[in-house]
């Protein structure tokens, strides 16, 4: 059975590395393997996890009846199958849009505005009370300015409401290097692990499958 | 009736869940967890809808015989196998040595872990098309890329001792600070610049200036 | 559409050679290796110069490179200077450390797609704690983790110098499997192993495993190794197993993720650490083993000085173009 | 009657391990190791640890007491000790149950069994090799729930300045005032894409990414297809929006249609224009690409919440010629945007979007506040950084003072 699946696993992965040629029958079918199996295998785990485990056995065995919120949510989404008052699946829709943004408002506002100013604010030249200035290694201290002026900078290319001109347009532009260079370590940083998810599947074409590798 | 309904549960439930933050008493403290309860059961009854579509779309195809109908047939059988077999399953469907687990593991896996190796031919015609001096911005992209590219791989190191660099600007060290400290400051102001965005985002939505979403009458 | 199928039927042909005709894996000598890579420079410095004279190179061109240069180094015998890292160096001394008997439990928590990067650190890992007849007890925070650690295992059981210790199930080493529950396994873990393994990964009972019979908890284990591709992962052993419970801990982490452990490695949290495949790599060597992480390795390395090659010839294309334009737009 | 519990507590907790010893080690060890106990028990019991002290924890989550107590001297590290017992009384009940356990060493613990406005005592046990001992009572503590949780003022107080301004600046530009808002070339270059489209009558394609509704980028996603569909409907352009989850897909559907019918099209609007794919990431981007190189889109928007998959996306869409105009507020994904499309959303701006786009004096008010809030962050970092780092060189304590302030100010939690 195993043998079978190593042939079929690697006709799917060649059909699916065939699309970097062109898009061909091969892509075509594994692509629609590919559809129809992700499909069905959320449709059923959802159906399991959710539905079964989650909520009727929140409900038989827990006793959980704040699921019920949720399950009357989900029907009411479900009558959109029925045209003359589908409208009425707005409103678990709104419901939903309405507490992921007062969640998304309150969360992000404290974890990454008041948080990462506080991380900013930090001493540039000492590392600690009463010494100094310029104790500090000189690495730490052109890194403490670098940290503390990048995010200044970057925060000025992001303003809406002034033009990018004078000194605030010379700060944004300031501002904008340093989002590109964060930009460029992030896609060298990346560029690795890529590649070992390639190696990872030709390991599987020429070892597992035709075991031309030790 | 059908506008208002809708923008008075979106401004009603997005302020109860701001309020939610500052009230450690019961049944505030509980709405974070109960939210995401509901909305699993919530995604598991819509995926009703998507699967529905799915399949009607396939079949519509297959029944006007449309250009490449075979592959809509392919589409709803597959479906069909995966989410009987998953039925026929029961609870415990995703144990190992199942048939579930079988299509999983040679067939699941192998699609998803190939179409995301296909990145790594996309990350190389990606660089080599991008990545070039254009102009300032691009310039310190394409060097920020290289350097850290170079210092992630033994081959740099190697190249460095060669020509007995100091530890200090070893591409690897350079790699590293690179990371720490130019890339800490830019996500840091992305990230300020995000969160802004999304309580100014999340305040339209609440207020109702926003309401694209909610349809029309 | 004909040619097409023609073509697929070519690859079928050559797949049913190379696994029914050719049965014995396939090595390059040296001489042959250094042949390769001398051609693949040559026909890189072609291309240099095509671009130079205004011919581009399209995208199938780059991802044929990609894709030879990350698949002949698999054939190759070449070896690539390795420098192991202070943090691998780490690990390989906690290790070395333990005494025969020791238990080491090792945490699964990744799935097949991170495999790659993680399976050869755990092979070499399971490796030298068995050829130092350390305990090993496996168990996972990620569903698919205990599957990829069976994997593991029978490839270094099936080892000769391991197969001829004849370790047995339940008494050398144990897979407690998967367990639902992320950090708050950890934390159950540190009072009552028992109680969140009731059973092992194939339904013994816990007690009936002579192995962890008496192991009750986290201060039984002398050392700890986690392998992570993200949460729960090696954050959450360090905050709840090290600083809680004090136990030592080492991990191997993708390479994506490794950068964010070096402040829990310099505190001490962490006795050692295995970043991506170069980590891999680096564990192999200090372990005198060459696994799938010294040969994975010199793929990577290829594949990364492919990019490069080819930034630079798009940056070489890019600025001799604009010379020629000026000089067009001067006369 | 003191005595009477714990002695009874001394016995059950006795008990216990000896149940504990019997299962968890083989019966050959358990039979070697219970003449041990026997002989040892009045030998090797560790001294009690002391001074138990319960407080109620404050701002918790629904009732909590947080215990703290003196380890046994016994407990130094060493073998023999190897736990601590925790039980509690009941206001009402007159008997100690053991509801928890902690390791040696460990010298605190948070019950948050309790429920508030019920009086609970506490006892802990250290339990060595060979038997245990039981502390004195802990004080008598009644835990409450507070309806307000005030360690989070400052938060509500900084965040109520900036939602503040935000409405402020929408109502302020409501009134017709005028409002400078900087052009932001990814969102000039939409009506040009759509209009490329247009002439060149080809399709033009809308990803929002591949979160469910429960992420706050694809309700922006969604904000900006209502501004895009609006143009495409007045153009009579064709738009197809795959989705990758079902909600969204009721949502992309709501959206669309609003738009037709603000268009005066309602007719020219089909449920086909969103069409669900599957749930699984690289499932959904195998058949985005599939659907790229066949319909060949002129124009793609790759806009939302966006993964790995955020390259393949883009470099089909490079490779079919299609102008690309990308945003999404994952850092990570964004480079890979930046290389290969021909405008990128840089976080901030995917959430700007759809208020640059709508051109409504309210909406571009909330830009104008989301800068104030900017500003704010600004002078903070500014003042704070100036602050400590003379503070600190030349310790000056009224600038150390700011600089704490600052920080506690912007402190959660």
């Amino acid at each position: 059975m195993d043998a079978i699946g190593l042939w079929i696993g690697a006709f799917l992965t060649l059909g699916i590395i065939s699309f970097l040629y062109k898009d061909n029958p091969w892509y075509k079918l594994s692509e629609a393997i590919f559809v129809g199996v992700s499909a069905g295998y959320w449709f059923i785990t959802l159906f399991w996890d959710s539905i079964y485990s989650k909520f009727y056995i929140g409900i038989t065995d827990k006793g959980d009846y704040y699921l019920i919120v949720g399950a009357i949510l989900g029907f009411l989404m479900l009558l959109r199958l029925v045209p003359k008052i589908g409208w009425i699946s707005r409103w678990p829709l709104s419901f939903i849009v309405g507490a992921i943004s007062g969640f998304y408002l309150i969360n992000y506002f404290s974890s990454n505005v008041m948080r990462q100013v506080a991380n900013t604010v930090m001493p540039l030249f000492s590392t600690e009370y009463g010494q100094s200035l310029f104790t500090a290694p000189i690495g730490t201290i052109v890194a403490n300015i670098i940290v503390a002026g990048g995010t200044f900078t970057g925060l000025v290319y992001f303003f809406f409401s002034k033009e990018h001109k004078g000194a605030f347009g010379v700060t944004a532009r300031i501002g904008i290097w340093v989002i590109m260079i964060t930009f460029g370590a992030t896609f060298g940083y990346t560029v690795m692990s890529r590649m070992s998810l390639l190696i990872g599947r030709m390991d599987f074409i020429f070892g597992d499958w035709l075991g031309l590798i030790k | 009736m059908r506008r208002e309904v809708p923008l008075i549960i979106t401004a009603v439930v997005g302020i109860v869940f701001v309020i939610q933050y500052f009230i450690p008493h019961y049944p505030f403290n509980k709405l974070n967890g109960w939210f995401s309860d509901w909305f699993s059961i919530i995604g598991a009854c819509a995926i009703w809808l998507g699967a529905l579509n799915l399949l009607k779309i396939s079949a519509d195809k297959v029944y006007r015989k449309r250009s490449g109908w075979g592959y809509s047939v392919v589409i709803i059988v597959s479906f069909f196998v995966m989410a009987v077999i998953g039925w026929l399953g029961g609870e415990s469907f995703r144990d190992f040595g199942t048939s579930f687990d079988w299509m999983y593991r040679f067939v699941y896996t192998p699609l998803s872990s190939t179409m995301f190796a296909l990145l790594a031919f996309f990350v190389a015609s990606a660089s080599y098309r991008a990545f070039r001096a254009r102009n300032l911005e691009a310039t310190l992209l394409l060097l920020a890329a290289f350097f850290v590219m170079i210092g992630r791989v033994p081959v740099g190191d190697a190249i460095g001792m060669k020509l007995q660099l100091p530890d200090a600007i070893m591409p690897s060290s350079i790699a590293i600070w690179i990371m720490n400290v130019i890339n800490a400051a830019g996500q840091r102001a992305i990230l300020i610049g995000i969160a802004l965005g999304i309580v100014s985002t999340s305040l339209r939505v609440i207020l109702g200036i926003e309401r694209a979403h909610l349809g029309g009458d | 559409m004909k040619k097409e199928f023609l073509v697929y039927l070519g690859i079928l042909v050559l797949a049913i050679i190379f696994y029914f005709v050719i049965t014995e894996p396939v090595t390059f000598s040296p001489a042959v290796s250094l042949i390769i890579i001398a051609l693949i420079a040559l026909i890189l410095i072609f291309i240099f110069i095509r671009t130079i004279q205004g011919s581009f190179v399209g995208r199938r061109t780059v991802f044929t490179f990609v894709a030879i240069s990350v698949v002949l180094p698999f054939f190759m015998t070449i070896e690539q200077a390795i420098r192991t890292s202070p943090e691998v160096q780490a690990l390989y001394a906690a290790v070395e450390e333990l005494k025969p008997g020791a238990k080491v439990l090792v945490s699964f928590d990744y799935d097949p797609p991170s495999a790659p990067e993680l399976q050869p650190m755990a092979e070499t890992f399971f490796n030298l704690c068995l050829e130092r007849d350390l305990n090993v007890i496996i168990m996972g925070l990620w569903p698919q983790g205990p599957q990829q650690a069976e994997l593991a295992m029978q490839k270094i059981l099936d080892e000769p110098e391991i197969a001829a210790k004849n370790l047995e199930y339940g008494v050398d080493y144990v897979n407690l499997g998967f367990q639902v529950g992320n950090e708050f396994v950890i934390q159950r873990m540190g009072d009552n192993i028992a109680s969140m393994f009731q059973t092992d990964y194939y339904g013994t009972p816990y007690d009936s495993l002579p192995l962890v019979r008496n192991v009750r908890n986290l201060s039984n284990i002398d050392f700890s190794f986690n392998l992570s591709a993200g949460y729960p992962g090696t954050v959450e052993w360090v905050q709840v197993a090290v600083d809680r419970y004090g136990v030592n801990l080492g991990a191997g982490n993708t390479a994506v993720q490794a950068p964010q452990m070096y402040p829990y490695l310099r505190a001490g949290q962490l006795k050692g650490l295995l970043g991506g495949l170069n980590g891999a790599a680096e564990f192999e060597k200090i372990a005198g083993r060459i696994g799938k992480g010294t040969k994975f390795m010199v793929s990577q390395s290829f594949s990364h000085v492919i990019v490069i090659a080819f930034i630079i010839i798009g940056n070489a294309a890019y600025f001799l173009g604009e010379k020629r334009r000026k000089q067009k737009a001067a006369e | 009657m003191n005595q009477i519990i714990k002695r009874r507590v001394i016995t059950r907790l006795s008990s216990i391990v000896i149940i504990k010893i019997l299962f968890l080690s083989l019966p050959v060890v358990a039979e070697q190791l219970i003449p041990t106990i026997d002989d040892s028990v009045e030998a090797f019991i560790p001294a009690p640890p002391a001074e138990v002290i319960a407080t109620d924890a404050v701002y918790d989550q629904g009732g909590a007491v947080h215990l703290e107590w003196q380890l046994s001297p016994d407990d130094d590290g060493s073998a023999g000790v190897y736990n601590y017992q925790i039980c509690r009384q009941q206001e009402g009940t007159d008997e100690y149950i053991p509801i928890d356990s902690v390791l040696a060493g460990v010298s605190s613990y948070i019950d948050e069994t309790v429920e508030p406005g019920r009086s609970y005592q506490y006892i802990v046990a250290v339990n060595g090799d060979c038997g245990s001992a039981p502390s004195e009572a802990s004080n008598v503590v009644t835990p409450n729930i507070e309806w307000l949780n005030f360690g989070l003022s400052n938060l509500f107080v900084i965040g109520l300045i900036i939602c503040g301004s935000v409405i402020y600046f929408i109502a302020h530009a409501k009134r017709g005032k005028k409002l400078f808002i900087r052009r932001i070339a990814g969102l000039e270059a939409v009506d040009e894409a759509i209009g490329r489209a247009t002439e060149m009558g080809r399709p033009i394609l809308f990803v929002p990414g591949i979160l469910d509704m429960d992420d706050v980028q694809t309700i922006a996603a969604l904000t900006i297809l209502g501004r895009v569909s609006r143009v495409v409907a007045d153009y009579d352009t064709k738009i197809s929006v795959p989705v990758s989850r079902s909600l969204v897909m009721t949502a992309a559907r709501e959206t669309l249609k609003a738009s037709y019918m603000a268009a005066g099209r309602p007719d020219a609007y089909s449920d086909d224009m969103a069409s669900y794919i599957t749930d699984e990431q690289f499932g959904y981007v195998a058949a985005v690409d599939g659907k790229m190189v066949r319909e060949k889109p002129a124009t793609c928007f790759l806009l939302g919440a966006f993964f790995a998959e955020s390259l393949i996306l883009a470099e089909t869409g490079n490779s079919i010629g299609a102008i690309q105009i990308a945003g999404t507020a994952r850092p990570a994904q964004l480079p890979f945007f930046v290389a290969a499309c021909d405008f990128t959303l840089i976080g901030e701006e995917l959430f700007a979007a759809s208020a640059y786009l709508s051109g409504e004096p309210k909406q571009m008010g909330s830009l104008k506040g989301q800068d104030v809030g900017k500003g704010i962050a600004m002078i903070i970092i500014l003042l704070g950084v100036i602050a400590t780092t003379f503070g600190n060189a030349w310790n000056i304590s009224l600038l150390r003072r700011i600089a704490d302030f600052l920080r506690t100010l912007f402190e959660v939690g």
